[in-house]
């Protein structure tokens, strides 16, 4: 079942989502979508078990602003290395790049994990557990400031 | 998708009919053939390595004891990428935790069948000295290997592999003296792909309750078991029965006689002990009606699937919880999680604390039945009024043939699994918690579920909309999806402070 | 024995008459007398600070309305020998432990008016470092300074104090604001002394009950609650709860009207709820009958008060459990344990883990009620018929009043308490698990217990002694004591290990 | 309700049992008790509530070979101090002092509490939750030894 994407005003900003490599955990990144398109961007749900070049396909189609992956199963560490290369090279350079999720195996220190996910070339990093409503007003925030941005 | 490869050479049409044992040897040469470890497979030393274990660690007879004696077993999940860490870990959860079954759980790119990722995997947590895959990469080190997890404990080991492509795992896991396996070709279709056909998941399965059939013609009765969890999120009893009847049949029909139904909690004390017993006795009618009437099907409770709170205090009350509801509801093994949940994979010391925890809880509830109860038989009632029109209309849609109406049906809607990462499932059924705690369905889809129950559900939940003073629409489904993970101050405040 | 005094002056004959408010001004100038901190009492003062507190953290008003709605609260224990480390206490408590009742529960000198050790304690404290007290010396520090910590919290505060000599201590605690006070004369008496009378008892808990209703007669409702938990030592529920209606009729005489029954619980869901039930519904009985129709008297269940596991694991399952317990009970509020418990007074954290996992506990289960289950109303049954025969040969004994019938019946051995320090009742009753996990009678004593209900003991006891293979003999009980404290090897093993 | 104390055999040890203090937990003191009757020694029970003086009394009067002090409320770090002091004003210099129960207040590392009660002069000291088998066994091993020596 993909989220399907209405035209909500004019020009929406378009988002990809998805769930990164072998991960099936679809319910958050539902969700996610779901709240996303409430707040009227475009979204292309691309789903579970997403392999990263899909992504990127996905975004170049649609013109995409920002790609937001879902790491769940632990694996995210292995499946997000070079996913900003992989968006230069698609000639995304500054597309804005979201993960969250659980992102890594076990329970480790978040200050560290989250550098090491900025440190791959993601925008932001989300904490297990992170709300809707939070990712909706940072992204709110991001878009303002690169539209003030010169 | 390129991991997600048809059954070897032409197959026939699906149908719920046991594989010929010559079509059954090609297959099996052709799967081994897969992967180098498959040559180390030597059917004939396996059964001769199972044979030679005490019967205490074949899990199919002790699920049979354990039934027979009315005792509710502990059984935790378990996985690292390296032999080492996986054998550290299963002592651990044996000897700290009391377990009482020991898990393996394989690595995401094992059940994706992305061996060379696995293989990499390895690597990386050797280098880490951190395991970096979510599970033990079972045919990377293959069944010779293997063999040292099975004889580093002295309980009954189990493979837990979510997948819908498990043939050469299967394998591996057996043929290392693994006595008990997890996994089904339509509840694991549903909940852990995407494109998958459930034509392809059936088959899958078909050759893997082959496999084990194969084992108990060589006198070994390995223990089979249905994931009757699905996606973990607010599964209604009815949908989970559903689809262990449908798998266990299509076991049966292999030759599987020893197979085990998991069901997730709803975390409702009457709804789950319900929901365990009608479990039983639904599948058990509905194999009888299509003639297996020697099929053993113990009921395993899972503590709560869905998603858990931060709170690790918050946590020991669901761990807890978990083992007094599965003694209570006679679950004949209970299959654990640990206060770490809402993080990540548990460290084995948190993993086996989870054991204690509930095998304390256990103890303590382990007299408790309700079958008194009026609430509990009305609950038995509804569950039943859910399942047989729906399991009915699947076996009349597959002219008798569980297979062909299992596809037909999930095309149609008939049969429907909420929040399903898979695209040949509608997903259109939506669970949400009632006002007094029940797990009930806000919408049920194309599912011919009767009308007074559906009824009775909306009723239900329009109390629970009116008490809350939120409208009656689909984020009561969304806002139970999260309600058990919310915080404390969120969930039950202080109710009169300024 | 020096540490404990007569009555102050002449007093009239035992009886369960209200003191008259004379002789209760004199009673008072002599016990503030005692020590330099009763000149700080001012009452006025006092009720007008009471009258200023917000009623959500006036416990009489928050016991009230949590029965009216249907509500668990929660309530730890705590206290430590100096005020910093006290304040640290009740604020971790309150806000890292969600709890909707702060206690201070004080030091073992103060309960035995052993200010000037209790003196040395707080230095020895204050140079070691850490409490060397086990709990809060409310006497030395006086109502002033001891409102600091009622300001620091936002909730209600309950003074707990075991002991026979409340008098200096409730004094000081309702003028520093507290609006509960946990005790009585029957109970504290049988459980935490060992020459003191129970009329001294009784005496010493009539003059705190009528200082209430001195309060309650200025226009304060303070809550007062009884501790039927006893020893703590496997009560049984008849036995706890004749002693509630005991020490709620002695209150009422002194005119208390807001008065909490405290349960201990069994770990037996079924009897613990049909403890709490039939709890309210005798003590509300009886008191009609003396005349008292307007008495509240809300139910607390108790977290284990027996020996605990020294597993953190085993211990969180009680933990939790008990919120289970107390919910499914239909308790007005919980009084919380932690996994230290084994050990020593918890830390400020591990108590307020214990108030969150009970917190989660009680949500998950706040909707389940036995009321409609068979067992339940037969256990119901079997507690009434224990009762009455006792409760009503008690008030023949007096004549009529309690008091005097109690004194009589304790001589006498037809009011018995379990393993009990006190010289004056006979302790020959004696407690025993059965095969299901209910609390039964062994030996009743001289306890005029219905025949046909210890034969119905005797046969349950039986089984089990059958079942474990061994006498049925006494060692029963004494194996009761320490079941739930032993270790999981030895409370449930693997079952078929080599 | 005093345990009472019958001749078991020739010439019994006698043992001096009680809770010492204002600590009124009085369960396993008696069934320790119990259990020591049970191993034949003629014991002398106080009970719940006793001042450390109302022990050496008590052992003096019964010519008692050892005393068996419980402590559960956690104030006996307080009420144990100079108890061995106590037992030689009263000339029994080397009888034998045994402590057992919840020593302290709190969990503490059961070495460091331990050592605390040795120093002042108990022969051992035990950890909460121990079993009178235990206590039984080590007693006659200790009076085994004493005899032994010259
Ligand atoms: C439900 C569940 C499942 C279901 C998934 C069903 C489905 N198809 O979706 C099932 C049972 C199938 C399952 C399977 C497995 N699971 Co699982 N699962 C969970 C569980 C319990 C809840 C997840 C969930 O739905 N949460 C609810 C939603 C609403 O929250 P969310 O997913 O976190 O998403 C929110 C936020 O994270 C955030 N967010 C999410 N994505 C993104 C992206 C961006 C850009 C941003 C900004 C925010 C954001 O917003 C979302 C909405 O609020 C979690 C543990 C937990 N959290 O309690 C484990 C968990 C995620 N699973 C885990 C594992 C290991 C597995 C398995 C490998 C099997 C196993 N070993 O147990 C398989 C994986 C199979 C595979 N190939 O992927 C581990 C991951 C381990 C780790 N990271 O260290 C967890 C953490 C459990 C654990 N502690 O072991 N699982
Ligand atoms: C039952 C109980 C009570 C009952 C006691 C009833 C009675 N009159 O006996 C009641 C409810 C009245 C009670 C009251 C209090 N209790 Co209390 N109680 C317990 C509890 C839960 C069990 C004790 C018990 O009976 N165990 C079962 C018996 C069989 O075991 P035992 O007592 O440990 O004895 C065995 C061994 O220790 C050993 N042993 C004992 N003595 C000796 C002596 C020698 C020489 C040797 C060799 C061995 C030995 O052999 C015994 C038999 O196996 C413990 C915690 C726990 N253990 O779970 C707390 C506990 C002892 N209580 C505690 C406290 C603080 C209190 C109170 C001050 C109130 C409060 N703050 O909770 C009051 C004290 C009042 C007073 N003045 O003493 C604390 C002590 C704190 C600390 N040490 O840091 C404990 C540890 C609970 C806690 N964690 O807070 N309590």
């Amino acid at each position: 079942m993909a989220v399907n994407t209405p035209e909500s005003g004019p020009r929406p900003i378009t988002l990809v989502t998805g769930v990164i490599g072998a991960d099936t955990h679809i319910v958050g990144n539902r969700i996610l979508s779901m709240a996303l398109e409430a707040a009227g961007y475009k979204v292309v749900a691309l789903g579970a078990l997403t392999p990263a070049d899909e992504f990127i396909k996905a975004a170049i189609e649609t013109a995409a602003a920002g790609i937001m992956v879902s790491s769940l199963y632990g694996q995210g560490e292995l499946d997000c290395r070079g996913f900003r290369d992989l968006c230069i090279e698609g000639g995304l350079d500054d597309i804005v790049l979201y993960v969250g999720g659980n992102l890594v195996v076990g329970k480790q220190d978040w200050s560290e994990v989250e550098q090491r996910f900025l440190d791959m070339g993601f925008d932001r990093a989300f904490p297990p557990g992170t709300r809707t409503q939070e990712v909706v007003a940072m992204l709110g925030a991001d878009f303002q400031a690169q539209l003030a941005a010169p | 998708m390129a991991v997600f490869p048809p059954p070897d050479g032409a197959a026939p049409p699906l149908s719920a009919a046991a594989i010929a044992w010559d079509d059954f040897d090609a297959m099996r040469a052709a799967n081994l053939a897969r992967w180098p470890t498959g040559a180390e497979v030597d059917i004939d030393d396996a059964v001769a390595f199972h044979k030679a274990l005490p019967r205490h660690k074949q899990l199919g007879w002790v699920m049979r004891q354990a039934d027979a004696e009315g005792r509710c077993l502990t059984q935790p999940r378990g996985g690292f990428g390296t032999l080492e860490l996986q054998k550290e870990l299963m002592v651990c959860l044996d000897k700290e935790g009391h377990a009482d079954i020991v898990p393996t759980t394989t690595d995401s790119y094992t059940r994706n069948e992305q061996w060379a990722n696995a293989a990499q995997g390895i690597e990386e947590s050797i280098k880490a000295g951190r395991s970096m895959l979510n599970g033990y990469p079972m045919v990377n080190y293959g069944p010779k290997v293997t063999r040292q997890l099975i004889e580093a404990i002295d309980k009954p080991a189990i493979v837990l592999s979510g997948t819908a492509m498990p043939r050469l795992t299967a394998e591996i896991g057996f043929a290392a003296g693994y006595s008990g396996y997890l996994g089904s070709g339509f509840a694991y279709t549903t909940s852990y792909t995407k494109q998958t056909t459930l034509e392809d998941g059936i088959r899958n399965y078909q050759y893997l309750d082959r496999l084990a059939a194969l084992y108990q013609e060589k006198g070994v009765e390995l223990h089979r078991r249905q994931p009757g969890f699905l996606t973990g999120t607010n599964i209604p009893p009815s949908i989970a029965i559903l689809t262990g009847i449908i798998d266990a049949l299509l076991a049966a029909g292999q030759g599987v006689r020893n197979y085990g139904l998991e069901l997730g909690q709803t975390l409702h004390l009457v709804q789950d002990a319900a929901a365990i017993r009608m479990c039983r006795v639904l599948a058990e009618d509905y194999l009888a009606r299509q003639g297996f009437r020697d099929m053993f099907m113990p009921v395993t409770s899972l503590h709560w699937m869905g998603a858990w709170p931060q709170d690790v205090a918050q946590s020991q009350a669901l761990v807890a919880y978990g083992g007094t509801l599965a003694a209570i509801g006679g679950a004949v093994s209970v299959t654990t999680k640990s206060t770490h949940e809402a993080f990540g994979l548990p460290t084995p010391q948190a993993n086996a604390e989870g054991l204690r925890t509930t095998r304390m809880a256990v103890y303590l509830a382990r007299h408790i039945r309700l079958d008194e109860m009026p609430e509990f038989k009305r609950e038995c009632d509804i569950i039943a009024a859910e399942v047989r029109p729906v399991m009915d209309k699947i076996l009349e849609m597959g002219d008798g043939d569980v297979a062909l109406g299992t596809v037909r049906a999930c095309e149609a809607g008939i049969m429907d699994i909420p929040w399903s990462p898979n695209n040949h499932v509608k997903s259109r059924v939506m669970p949400a918690r009632d006002a007094d705690g029940y797990l009930r369905m806000y919408d049920c889809g194309d599912m011919p579920i009767p009308a007074d129950v559906m009824s009775f559900h909306e009723e239900r939940l329009r109390e629970r909309a009116a008490k809350e003073g939120v409208p009656y629409d689909h984020d009561l489904a969304v806002a139970s999806v999260y309600e058990i993970s919310e915080a404390l101050d969120k969930l039950s405040p202080f109710p009169w402070a300024a």
